[in-house]
């Protein structure tokens, strides 16, 4: 047994304790909304603070009168107790507790188990954080949509950023989790670099399994090949663990790394991240992002979800507010369209399409494919003044037209299309402010 | 392949066999005088490994000196084996000895599912990192290449320690050579008035001593986060049956040549890192039944 | 007349223990042989080799002329050599009739994935072997239940029903209560010789061995020590010193 | 009467739910599914063997009807894809089991082990081809020929599983008591008269380890098409001892025993995960633990006993499923 557990039970009876009965006459009581997380295993990181946060979300949507006068009521599933457990729990929320929406997942492997079974059952499913950029590429979908960025962006604006800051490197080297984000990860950054920079020469594709306890191995090897770059797209305890052993016996001193994840990490790992790593944290979210760091209602949330955990929030906490965001949206959306009145849940599904929203960065739209434009952070590892952690300086937002697929096009086609022309994509750049 | 790789490989993979040793051994060690398969023997691990982390970070908040790291760790370990693995023992086990293998096997995969539940819920999921006596041995240059002294040096040099250390115990001590003799001949040391139980519940508590002083000293190294204790059972359960159950000696050189082989395999053939601990034993298996170092016993008809 | 089985040469030590040192011992068709000798001589060990349980360090062993050394003890049971145990090798968990048939259903060719053993064609041949055993009142009681004598009992008939043609005994009376052993003894002789089975018993009792072995072996120090009719063999000075004597 | 009267009872039951409670559905086949190599493990324990490496039946199972599927186009169509499954996992079964069988107890368990945690990182690694740890995906094959809509197609499957376990039940209840089955018995108690007796215990292994391979692989195969994916998981060790324990709950001397342990599993991890949030699993530890403690027979045996004891007839059974053979030949 991989670490199973369900928080979810407590969780319900928290949503229910909290659920108030509607105000509107014409809103039905609740509006039911199933949530898949990891709150057991290697992925509870970033699964517990997520859920974290919806339940956050959740009173204060209540507090405030609720979605178009229902109130919202949340049922956890566990993702960490395993793919038939999962699907087994998700159907009895569709079939017995009739939920309105469903919100899953973070695991792609979980996705796309979920996705063809939503699609059946015929209810409106938001992919909240997983990544796989094949979900909508590979099969259209009535009732699926993803309210953030998808691998492809994620990747490309982590080699961008990398290309931009540092044009001069020729040999590059990859650690990642040996699983289909790291796979698929390296595939889509290694193909764009071949187009981009064919001349870098890959020292070294490493990948350790996933939940690996030790990189010593891999370390050495780094250390006898001295890459120019080195890419990880690891996260959690295997991210830490990398981390502190390269730190240690000083791989960052010759090598630039490339950490598309860390954000996510950094709290954690504090000063032993070093300075002038480049950093992603999935999209366009981050509790300082530059453009929206003094917003009431970004300093509000930033500050009550350190209240409520202690930790400021990272970029699963910040794609569950998208989908909630996005779920208000639509119904508000929904209900104009319906002459004011509460929407039924065809509407809802119909408001998604080209469903305009904002979450706590850059406004997010829903493409045709039901996949979100989302724009892109980048930056690199700065200590400051005031976080006994590093935060993200230099940063870089990217647009999301320009660096992923458009609709209906496969990502690893599009990329073979590419040339040094990408390079130039344009950037808003921002440096930290005290 | 040049000589520094080879080098720079050997020296990962006796760091890397050491520690797997240090936990191997244990289980090694109840199943040669008990005869049981402790499937749990990976949570102790993992308790030793969340003991020692959460102790270590409490020493730090408290100021005192990380040199202290290394007697707590003893500490922790010998807290983790007396107190869980006695309790264990003396109320679980005790009652199952009568039981054939499969079902103690299955008892302690029991003991095992609700180790991993306590462990979420005594220490969430949020990994621990408790990295301070690592940084305090400072590192060591070889062929160019910087270790750190803590893995290099320091964790073969425990495992020597305790490999020698349990051949001293058992062939020079009277409290080992008793356990020798429940290994051998079960019915024959009853007979001639040795207590099984005081030696079962002796052994039980060393084999869990050495499980959760492999999961303190791993923590330094490594995040401590749930499920770290299922992927060691395994590996250990590699390392015990490639040796032959029950060989001390055999489980050092079984973790070493798992040791070598993983780290092998990532300078010259990484994909296969992952199958290598499992296609070591099932080669070794399939050439030696009993393992490397086993004997066969014919029953006496 | 040809030897049926015939050991030549036989080495084996354990350790520095020699049991076999140099034997050769024929058994002939129709034969009941004897083999008696002091504890520890080695007799089980020459059984144990005939089946092929334990390989010599030396020796050869024939069956119709054929090599039995390298074969396993299944290999030389298919082909026709039974054996019976010192200690009572039972399925303990299974009824004394389970026991037979599985022996029956073995002997008669392949097992049965589908058919109900206990429907098998054998069976009744495999309840007339328990009725001339005596055992009959025991059929459906589990092995592991009864007393020693009926074990020993059941663990002969198991080799019978295999229609074996050499049986192979190790001291098939010892645990039976005396009051029936000549009773049991007479039965099971009868028995052999109607089937025409030939028969090597190592055996402790010279009772016995005088009343039903047509010929005797005395095995000492890792050798035959001497061979031949009983009344010659247990009349002999040297053996009655170092084997009845003792 | 647990097979004459029962097992027909419970099937009859079974069938006609649907019509009842047709929303424990989907929760049945998964029941039912697992069932299958639930009682391949029974079958081997038979021997006093173990496999701590039965999932990867389980897994081959899968991923083949989901290869098949794909190589067929659309879905394929349901029996060919368990035809395959089948065939695939006597394959399996038999490559494996030529090894194994030469292994008892500890070595057998482990030997089992590595090789589905080969086949474990193998499908993990080979992420091209199967999909690496998001899994294969199984597109909804047809049955009968038939497209069919999500609702009916589960149905479908719930009889087809339902058919499949109540066939493997009856198969596995004669089998135990063929010869084969006997000798299996024979070979936990005293291998060596086994041999003695002229019959090869490898060979009799063999056969029963490739049924129970079979067990298994239909089994995986179900469960994935029913969830419509095949993930790594499908073959890693803790599957394999969930298969053992669940063996172990229903009870090990009775062939329905899979089913009732089967459905335990499923029942107390579904409500524990629903109600007793994050100690489902202390909480399955703790039944295991008691039911070896304390109804060491399982729940099948458990029942056996008391009705036995109810009608006042003395039962010859062992108190344990495994016996506690072996000393009996002392």
């Amino acid at each position: 047994m991989k670490g199973k557990l369900v928080l979810s039970s407590l969780a319900a009876a928290f949503a229910l304790a909290v659920a108030q009965p509607a105000m509107a006459q014409d809103a039905p009581e609740n509006i039911k909304i199933g949530i898949t997380t990891f709150t057991s295993g290697a992925a509870s990181v970033f699964g517990v603070p997520a859920q974290a946060a919806a339940q956050m979300i959740a009173e204060d949507i209540n507090a405030a009168g609720g979605i178009q006068g229902a109130q919202v009521q949340l049922f956890f599933v566990d993702e960490g107790a395993g793919a038939e457990a999962l699907t087994t729990e998700v159907r009895r929320l569709v079939q017995d507790e009739d939920v309105d929406v469903m919100m899953a997942s973070i695991s792609s492997g979980n996705c796309i188990n979920l996705t063809p079974l939503m699609e059946d059952l015929e209810v409106l499913n938001i992919l909240w954080d997983c990544g796989t950029q094949r979900i909508f590429e590979e099969e259209e979908s009535t009732y699926n949509f993803r309210t953030q960025a998808n691998a492809t962006p994620e990747m490309m604006a982590a080699l961008l950023y990398l290309l931009k800051t540092k044009p001069d490197f020729e040999t590059i080297a990859v650690v990642n989790q040996d699983y289909a984000w790291g796979r698929d990860s390296w595939e889509l950054f290694s193909a764009a670099l071949k187009k981009l920079k064919p001349e870098v020469e890959i020292v070294a594709e490493l990948f350790p399994r996933l939940g690996a306890p030790d990189f010593s191995a891999e370390i050495s090897r780094l250390l006898a090949t001295q890459p120019d770059v080195i890419l990880s797209t690891s996260w959690g305890g295997d991210l830490d663990t990398f981390v502190q052993q390269a730190n240690q016996r000083g791989l960052f001193n010759n090598s630039t790394f490339v950490l598309p994840l860390a954000e996510s990490s950094i709290q954690r790992l504090g000063g032993v991240l070093p300075d002038g790593v480049i950093v992603g944290a999935r999209g366009d979210h981050y509790f300082l992002h530059p453009e929206t760091k003094d917003d009431e209602d970004m300093k509000a949330f930033v500050d009550k979800f350190r209240e409520k955990t202690g930790a400021y929030p990272i970029y699963s906490v910040f794609h569950m507010a998208q989908a909630f965001a996005a779920l208000q949206a639509a119904y508000d959306k929904a209900a104009e369209a319906n002459g004011g009145d509460f929407p039924d849940r065809a509407q809802v599904i119909a408001a998604m399409e080209g469903l305009e929203f904002k979450g706590y960065g850059r406004p997010l739209t829903i493409r045709e494919d039901n996949q979100a434009l989302e724009a892109q952070l980048m930056g690199v590892s700065r200590t400051v003044e005031g976080y006994d952690f590093p935060i993200i300086d230099d940063m870089m937002i990217f647009d999301a037209e320009g660096i992923m697929a458009p609709p209906g096009e496969n990502s690893l086609e599009w990329i073979g299309t590419l040339d040094a022309s990408f390079i130039e994509t344009e950037a808003s750049e921002y440096k930290h402010e005290e | 392949m040049s000589l520094q790789i080879l080098v720079l490989a050997a020296l990962d993979g006796i760091a890397y066999g050491a520690l797997v040793f240090l936990v191997a051994v244990g289980m090694t060690l109840v199943f040669g005088v008990m005869r049981i398969l402790n499937v749990a023997h990976g949570s102790f691990y993992a308790l030793g490994a969340y003991a020692a982390a959460s102790l270590g970070i409490a020493m730090a908040g408290m100021g005192l000196s990380p040199w202290l790291a290394f007697p707590m760790f003893i500490v922790a370990a010998a807290v983790v084996g007396i107190t869980v693995g006695g309790l264990m023992e003396r109320f679980l086990l005790q009652r199952i000895y009568g039981y054939e293998e499969t079902l103690q096997l299955l008892v302690t995969f029991a003991v095992f599912m609700m180790l991993e539940n306590v462990q979420r819920l005594v220490w969430g999921v949020q990994p621990y990192f408790y990295s301070d006596p690592l940084r305090q041995l400072g590192n060591v240059n070889v062929a160019g290449i910087t270790y750190t002294a803590y893995q290099t040096l320091f964790l073969p040099l425990v495992a020597l320690a305790v490999l020698f250390g349990l051949r001293f115990f058992l062939r020079y001590t009277l409290a080992g050579s008793v356990i020798v003799a429940v290994t051998e001949d079960r019915e024959a040391a009853t007979a001639i008035g040795i207590n099984a139980r005081r030696v079962f519940f002796l052994t039980f508590v060393i084999g869990v001593t050495l499980a959760s002083l492999g999961g303190a000293l791993a923590s330094p190294t490594t995040s401590v986060l749930p499920g770290m204790g299922a992927e060691m059972i395994v590996l250990s359960f590699a390392v015990a049956a490639t040796a032959g159950l029950g060989q001390i000696e055999g489980a050092a050189i079984a973790a070493l040549l798992i040791g070598l082989g993983r780290s092998m395999a990532v300078f010259f053939a990484p994909e296969f890192e992952v199958v290598m601990p499992y296609l070591i034993m099932v080669l070794v298996l399939l050439i030696r039944p009993e393992g490397l170092f086993g004997k066969t016993t014919a029953r006496k008809i | 007349m040809n030897a049926l089985l015939s050991a030549r040469d036989i080495e084996i030590r354990f350790g520095g223990v020699v049991a076999a040192d140099g034997v050769a011992l024929d058994v002939f068709e129709g034969d009941n042989l004897a083999i008696i000798g002091p504890n520890g001589a080695g007799k089980t060990t020459f059984l144990n080799i005939c089946t092929g349980y334990l390989k010599p360090q030396a020796g050869r062993v024939t069956f119709k002329g054929r090599e039995l050394l390298g074969s396993s003890p299944r290999a030389i049971t298919r082909l026709g050599i039974a054996r019976a145990f010192q200690i009572p090798q039972l399925f303990a968990e299974q009824t004394v009739l389970e026991n037979m048939l599985l022996a029956s259903a073995s002997r008669a060719g392949r097992l049965g994935m589908f058919t109900r053993l206990a429907d098998i064609p054998q069976r009744a041949e495999a309840e007339a072997i328990l009725e001339q055993v005596g055992c009959s009142d025991v059929k459906d009681r589990v092995a592991s239940e009864l007393p020693e004598g009926k074990r020993k009992l059941v663990d002969i008939a198991l080799a019978l029903a295999l229609k074996p043609a050499v049986l192979l005994m190790d001291e098939p009376t010892s645990g039976v209560a005396s009051s029936e052993k000549f009773a049991i003894m007479d039965t099971l002789i009868g028995a052999l010789r109607a089937q025409k089975v030939t028969s090597v018993f190592v055996e402790h009792d010279m009772e016995m061995v005088s009343r039903y072995a047509n010929r005797v072996a005395v095995w000492s120090s890792g050798r035959i020590q001497k061979e031949g009719p009983p009344d010659e063999v247990l009349t002999d000075p040297e053996v009655i010193r170092t084997v009845i004597g003792s | 009467m647990l097979m004459r009267v029962i097992f027909p009872a419970i099937v009859l039951l079974a069938a006609l739910n649907p019509l009842v409670f047709p929303q424990w559905d989907a929760f049945l086949t998964i029941v039912f599914a697992k069932a299958l190599p639930v009682i391949g493990i029974i079958l081997l324990l038979q021997a006093g063997q173990v496999s701590f490496g039965h999932a990867m039946f389980f897994a081959i199972g899968a991923y083949t009807a989901g290869f098949v599927g794909r190589w067929m186009g659309g879905g394929g169509e349901l029996f060919l894809l368990l035809l395959a499954a089948l065939a695939a996992s006597v394959v399996a079964g038999l490559f494996v089991g030529i090894f194994v069988v030469r292994y008892r107890y500890i070595f057998f368990a482990m030997l089992n082990l590595a090789f589905s945690m080969v086949l474990f990182s193998l499908l993990e690694k080979f992420i091209h081809i199967t999909g690496g740890s998001d899994g294969l995906r199984i597109s909804r094959p047809t049955l009968l020929g038939q497209e069919m809509s999500r609702a009916n197609y589960e149905f479908g499957i719930y009889y087809v599983s339902l058919a499949l376990l109540a066939l493997a039940i009856f198969g596995a209840w004669r089998l135990m008591d063929s010869p084969v089955g006997h000798a299996m018995k024979a070979i936990k108690s005293n291998e060596t008269r086994v041999e003695y007796l002229g019959i090869s215990p490898r060979r009799t292994l063999l056969v029963v380890y490739v049924a129970s391979a079979a067990l298994a692989g239909v089994g995986g195969a179900l469960v994935g098409v029913f969830q419509g994916i095949a993930t790594p998981d499908y073959a890693y060790w803790t599957r394999s001892g969930e298969f053992v324990f669940v063996a172990i709950l229903g009870g090990a001397g009775q062939v329905l025993g899979a089913l009732a342990g089967s459905f335990s599993f499923e029942f107390i991890r579904v409500t524990a995960a629903a109600y007793l949030g994050d100690t489902w699993q202390l909480t399955l530890g703790l039944m295991l633990l008691g039911i070896i403690l304390f109804a060491p027979a399982g729940i099948v045996g458990s029942l056996v006993n008391v009705g036995n004891r109810w009608r006042g007839r003395r039962t010859r059974e062992k108190p344990s499923p495994l016996g506690e053979a072996k000393e009996a030949v002392r």
